[in-house]
């Protein structure tokens, strides 16, 4: 048997910001089908992370794969080759940014058929189709011609999320998915995760809330001063952890749940 | 016990009519010929400078008393202003360039043009060389006139410019077969390009060419025109007016009154 | 005043709108397409240099001194005479197309600039990430938010070409400023004469203000809670 | 080309005389593009935060001054501006004879149609502002004046700049127009000395490359101002 | 004993957007001391009802009251008068965005003392220390020149936080000022609003995180199709909730971290 394709490698990856060194050698893999869940406390470089693997910032050193892909930027700039394996990486790759950054200048349904239309080409019919289905699963059928300006902070995440699903990518990067999310919708969401999952995507979530990332992954990783300080199942991470600064970070959440 | 000064103004950039030195001080014709009619017409004055666009305006507007700024006498600017006595009458002619080769009938002779025998001899053999070819002109002048009315519907391209200046300029740079503006003109372009260009064709006198240049006063200023024009008439009795031409430009471009 | 005198003005200056019309527009394409290229220029180190370079020039010295300089200054140069392009520089009209086009791209690219400032990052990053090339970004994001943005101030570049057309008339166009300025000279009677070309040009311009209003509720609904 | 001897400082040389045109350009620029960064705040801020008739007002104004050529705007305040100055003396019981001088004239004249195109400048600046940071500073209980002051203002600089440079371009171009009220700028220095000399080429050249000197000067506190207007700025760019 | 002075008073506040009406008649009072947790699905119009209050949003009809001060505006706009009664209401009120709204050109320290230098004019010196120890309090003395393009949103957050705390409010009103903090951080939030409650200041905290309200509220309101549907003591609500609605959405938490 041969072993699994690795979805997402990242290997040795740096970034500094002037003096702030954020990253400081980052190591992870994820196959087909992994759901891994990244905490760590503010400012820790969660999001500096998932911004570097679609080359969003461009890192100082290391190795980013996406697929058959792979770059490996020098001194923080890509070269016109590397852009062109960047764009063909991003190709298969979905992202749902922290602050949600829809496109101001289109409604709610042409935010989501951007990418299937401009992008990959497909036919309008079709990606209407589709947009709708995924806006009635985060239950924004009625917003479909709203503009983004006039949309509540929830609305906004979902169209977030709806935009990144519309790509069907190989793998989907979440910042923070959640974060304006009542209970309700975030049972939803970690649904629409959960099933991505079965079919074998793979997915990357940035999040503070604890109990959804028990939920939702296969594994979660620590990230702490730059480096993974834990990597391991949830049941691990949050049941025995290895460290003792992860003990106190998971401690300030299960203590108020008790 | 103080007079008050008349206040002339010209436009400063019109050799050898009227130019201005680095310092900013006027000279030229006009201004050796106001001098001689102050003395004559004994007023004080002074001469400002002013561009072209505006000038009347101004005039008309009572910031000044008069423009002496070799103007021609038409009808049509009669019924705005009015006119001292012509100081020049210098005809029109062509200017073109000697390496193309071009050169029209009748160079050396004048054409008056209310003689409509003479005129229209002359003018059909000048059409017959120039069909089909370009002329320029300064806008709005009795040369363009006079193109307009004789030569537009004989196959010639007429082409007009903002100054008189510029139509030397295309001349030279080949978009013009010939320039046309006023001897004295003409005569100052040679000057400096005297190997490459000249003078060919008849000189028009009369007609639409005008009744000549003269100082321009506001309209209904009879005294003041009168004066000048008073002035003007002794120095052409005297001679003083062809000394004046012969000065500045060689010839005699001034009339007879 | 003169009715009669302003009606057969107004009549003889109309006869002038078409070509300053004409003008205007291909300026505004001309200089809008050579703008876009100056700003792609900025991407790279020399390309950035070559752009402020010309921005610099052009937008540096007045309309009239490069229409000067174009029609009178290249044909000064026997060469340019000898060329294939003669055929072109001897026509003033092309000449001040040109100059037009030339000066125009030179404001434009900087309104440009200004626009895309406005252009949030986030949206440019949204583009990225999902697999957009630089020219679909461009296309489809970029522009259209920048566009936007400078509109304002794209309005005031093209109502001032609309007025700059009338420059051309110093090498011997005949638009509407052109005739005026011969009826003057030829009437004297600049203030009536030029009331009546102030008229056309206002009126031209309020149709560009008008456009312009309109284009700025077309493109940015979402400022104006509109549904598409 | 001429003889650059032309050119220069002796007493044949047009060189001081251009300087001093050169500067007289400066000046009557410096002072329009002041009266128009005064009146076209004030006018944006009208159409922008107006209520109904003075927003009509503002709107009204801005078609005016930038639909009517430059030319005659500068015409109607130099010739009727004189009326206009005498009407008032004789009805204050001035003793005359009144004028306005050509400075004056000039200066307004490009100052007011520099108004107009600064004022739609700075409103779509203003549109460009993200409107939660204004609602920030609402919340915190500034003033309308503190709030165009400290938030509004310094965010707006950064897509207005490049188009106020326009604007100071424009100005100074159009300077170029108040020669008709008698004042030797340089546009008006340069066709004395070409059309004295008939050395053309020689001086538009020369006036091209005083302009140019103009602009380069100006052109640094533009820059300058940029700078500073970008600075924790995050914004697009292609 | 007279009665406790009202810190903030909402009555019959009705909004519209459009076709769609957000807020069809809300009724609510707040005392000097109250912390009030704002519940409910999203898009139910919490975010309106907070910007309602400083007239972000002018309502539609109803009246808002912040102290002695008191707005009835008509027709969805204000008139002069009421403008400027409205600013004064202003001055007493702190105010966290959802998308907390930083003034991009200015640092951290800059948007923590421009309110207390060019609102209230206090003196440098004294806006500029009280900003550091609030900085502190957020854990950010380090970045108190950066500019906030620069910070993450965790960060961005805690900025917004400080901000509206420098200007003294007599209430505050949060828009999920939780939602981008990691579980230790949400945790001196909890213990900053604590400690403003027994200042006696008024909160009004618009949130997702059913643990946090619980903590840190001394009433839940929920609301749902622009009406308070639920109005009591955290235990009340979360305990014993009165309308299946309120339970269903509830659960939704409860379950996952059961
Ligand atoms: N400016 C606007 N124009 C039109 N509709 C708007 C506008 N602002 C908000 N809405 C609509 O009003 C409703 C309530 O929005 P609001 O932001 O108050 O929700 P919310 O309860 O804060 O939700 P969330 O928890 O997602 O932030 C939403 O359906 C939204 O689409
Ligand atoms: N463009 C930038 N320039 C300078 N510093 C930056 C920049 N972006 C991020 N940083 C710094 O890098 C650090 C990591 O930021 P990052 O956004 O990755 O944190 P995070 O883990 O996502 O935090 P949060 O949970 O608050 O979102 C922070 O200290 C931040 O201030
Ligand atoms: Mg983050
Ligand atoms: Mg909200």
């Amino acid at each position: 048997m041969s072993l699994p394709p690795t979805a997402l490698s990242i290997t040795g990856l740096r970034k500094r910001f002037g003096a702030n060194e954020v990253l400081r050698g980052i190591d992870l893999t994820a196959q087909d089908g992994d759901v891994i869940s990244l905490i760590g406390a503010s400012g820790s470089g969660k999001s500096t992370l998932l911004r570097c693997i679609p080359m969003l910032e461009v890192p100082d050193a290391g190795t980013v794969s996406v697929g058959a892909d792979s770059v490996s930027p020098k001194g923080g700039r890509l070269s016109r080759a590397e852009e062109a394996v960047a764009r063909r990486m991003r190709g298969h790759l979905g992202f749902v940014f922290q602050n949600f950054n829809l496109w101001p200048h289109r409604t709610v349904l042409q935010n989501v058929v951007e990418a299937p239309l401009f992008v990959q080409n497909r036919s309008r019919a079709e990606a209407v189709d589709e947009a709708m289905v995924l806006l009635e699963k985060v239950g924004l059928t009625d917003k479909r011609d709203a503009w983004p300006a006039h949309l509540s902070g929830g609305q906004q995440q979902r169209v977030a999320i709806a935009r990144a699903l519309a790509q069907h990518p190989r793998a989907i990067l979440f910042d923070e998915p959640t974060s304006a999310l009542d209970p309700e919708l975030v049972g939803e969401v970690l649904k629409v995760i959960r099933s991505l999952a079965e079919e074998g995507r793979t997915m990357l979530i940035v999040t503070h809330e604890m109990g959804f990332a028990r939920e939702v992954s296969s594994r979660v990783v620590f990230l702490h001063q730059g480096l993974v300080e834990e990597d391991g199942t949830p049941a691990q991470v949050f049941g025995n952890p290895g460290s003792d600064r992860c003990r106190a970070f998971i401690s300030g959440h299960f203590d108020r749940n008790r | 016990q103080e007079r008050k000064k008349l206040v002339f103004a010209t436009e400063g950039t019109f050799p050898p009519f009227n130019m201005t030195r680095p310092n900013g001080e006027l000279y030229g014709f006009e201004l050796d010929l106001l001098a001689e009619v102050a003395k004559r017409a004994d007023f004080d004055y002074e001469v400002i400078a002013q561009a072209w666009d505006g000038m009347i305006q101004g005039l008309v507007d009572g910031k000044y008393d008069a423009v002496i700024d070799s103007v021609t006498i038409t009808e049509k600017r009669l019924e705005v202003v009015d006119f001292s006595l012509p100081y020049t009458t210098g005809g029109s002619t062509f200017a073109v360039m000697k390496e193309t080769g071009l050169e029209l009938p009748g160079t050396g002779t004048f054409v008056d043009l209310d003689d409509t025998a003479a005129t229209e001899r002359a003018v059909a053999a000048i059409a017959e060389v120039l069909a089909g070819k370009t002329v320029g002109v300064h806008v709005a002048t009795i040369q363009a006139d006079f193109l307009n009315q004789y030569l537009a519907d004989k196959g010639v391209t007429i082409r007009t410019y903002q100054t008189g200046p510029e139509v030397y300029q295309d001349l030279m740079n080949g978009r013009l077969d010939a320039g046309m503006a006023s001897v004295t003109n003409i005569s100052a372009f040679l000057e400096k390009n005297v190997e490459t260009a000249m003078a060919t064709g008849p000189s028009f006198k009369g007609g639409v060419m005008g009744r000549g240049s003269a100082i321009v006063v506001q309209k209904g200023n009879a005294e003041l025109a009168d004066k000048l024009s008073a002035a003007l008439k002794s120095m052409s009795d005297d001679g003083t007016l062809e000394k004046l031409s012969n000065q500045w430009f060689g010839m005699v471009v001034t009339p007879k009154l | 005043m003169d009715t009669g005198f302003l009606s057969t003005i107004f009549v003889q200056l109309l006869k002038g709108v078409p070509l300053t019309l004409n003008l205007g527009v291909l300026a505004l394409l001309g200089g809008g397409c050579l703008a876009l290229v100056l700003n792609l220029l900025r991407v790279t180190r020399t390309g950035n240099a070559v752009a402020s370079a010309y921005v610099f020039v052009f937008r540096g010295t007045p309309l009239l001194i490069q229409i000067f300089m174009i029609y009178y200054g290249l044909a000064g140069f026997g060469f340019i005479r000898q060329s294939v392009l003669w055929p072109f520089l001897r026509e003033p009209y092309w000449c001040g197309l040109l100059a037009l086009i030339l000066n125009d791209a030179a404001y434009t690219s900087e309104i440009l600039r200004g626009g895309l400032r406005a252009v949030p990052k986030g949206a440019v990053e949204a583009g990225r990430v999902s697999g957009m090339t630089r020219l679909a970004i461009l296309h489809r994001i970029t522009l259209p938010i920048a566009f936007r943005q400078a509109l304002p101030a794209y309005s005031n570049e093209v109502i001032s070409i609309l007025k700059a057309t009338a420059l051309v008339s110093t090498i011997t166009l005949m638009e509407v400023t052109g005739i005026a300025r011969a009826a003057v000279s030829e009437t004297w009677r600049a203030v009536e004469i030029f009331l009546c070309a102030a008229a056309i040009y206002l009126a031209l311009s309020l149709l560009v203000t008008r456009l312009t209003a309109w284009a700025e509720r077309r493109l940015s609904p979402w400022q104006f809670g509109e549904s598409p | 080309m001429g003889d650059l001897a032309l050119l220069g400082f002796g007493p044949d040389g047009w060189g001081l005389a251009l300087l001093r045109a050169g500067l007289l350009t400066l000046a009557v620029s410096v002072a329009a593009f002041l009266c128009g960064l005064v009146l076209g705040t004030g006018i944006a801020w009208a159409r922008i935060a107006g209520n109904w008739p003075l927003r009509k007002l503002a709107e009204a104004y801005t078609v005016i001054f930038r639909g009517v050529p430059d030319i005659l705007v500068i015409y109607l305040f130099y010739f009727g501006g004189r009326q206009v100055v005498t009407a008032i003396g004789t009805a204050l019981g001035l003793p005359g004879p009144f004028d306005i001088s050509g400075f004056l004239a000039g200066m307004l004249a490009i100052g007011l149609i520099s108004s107009a195109n600064q004022s739609e400048v700075l409103r779509g600046a203003y549109q460009a502002v993200p409107k939660g940071t204004i609602e920030a500073g609402r919340v915190v209980g500034m003033t309308r004046i503190t709030l165009f002051r400290r938030v509004i203002a310094p965010q707006a600089m950064v897509t207005a700049i490049p188009g106020m440079g326009n604007q100071w371009q424009s100005v100074i171009k159009e300077s170029a127009l108040v020669s008709v009220t008698g004042l030797v700028e340089t546009m008006r220095q340069v066709s004395v000395a070409a059309g004295t000399t008939q050395e053309h080429f020689l001086f538009y050249a020369a006036g091209a490359v005083i302009y140019l000197i103009i602009t380069t000067l100006s052109d640094q506190v533009f820059r300058l101002a940029e700078k500073r207007s970008l600075r924790g700025h995050a914004g697009g760019g292609i």
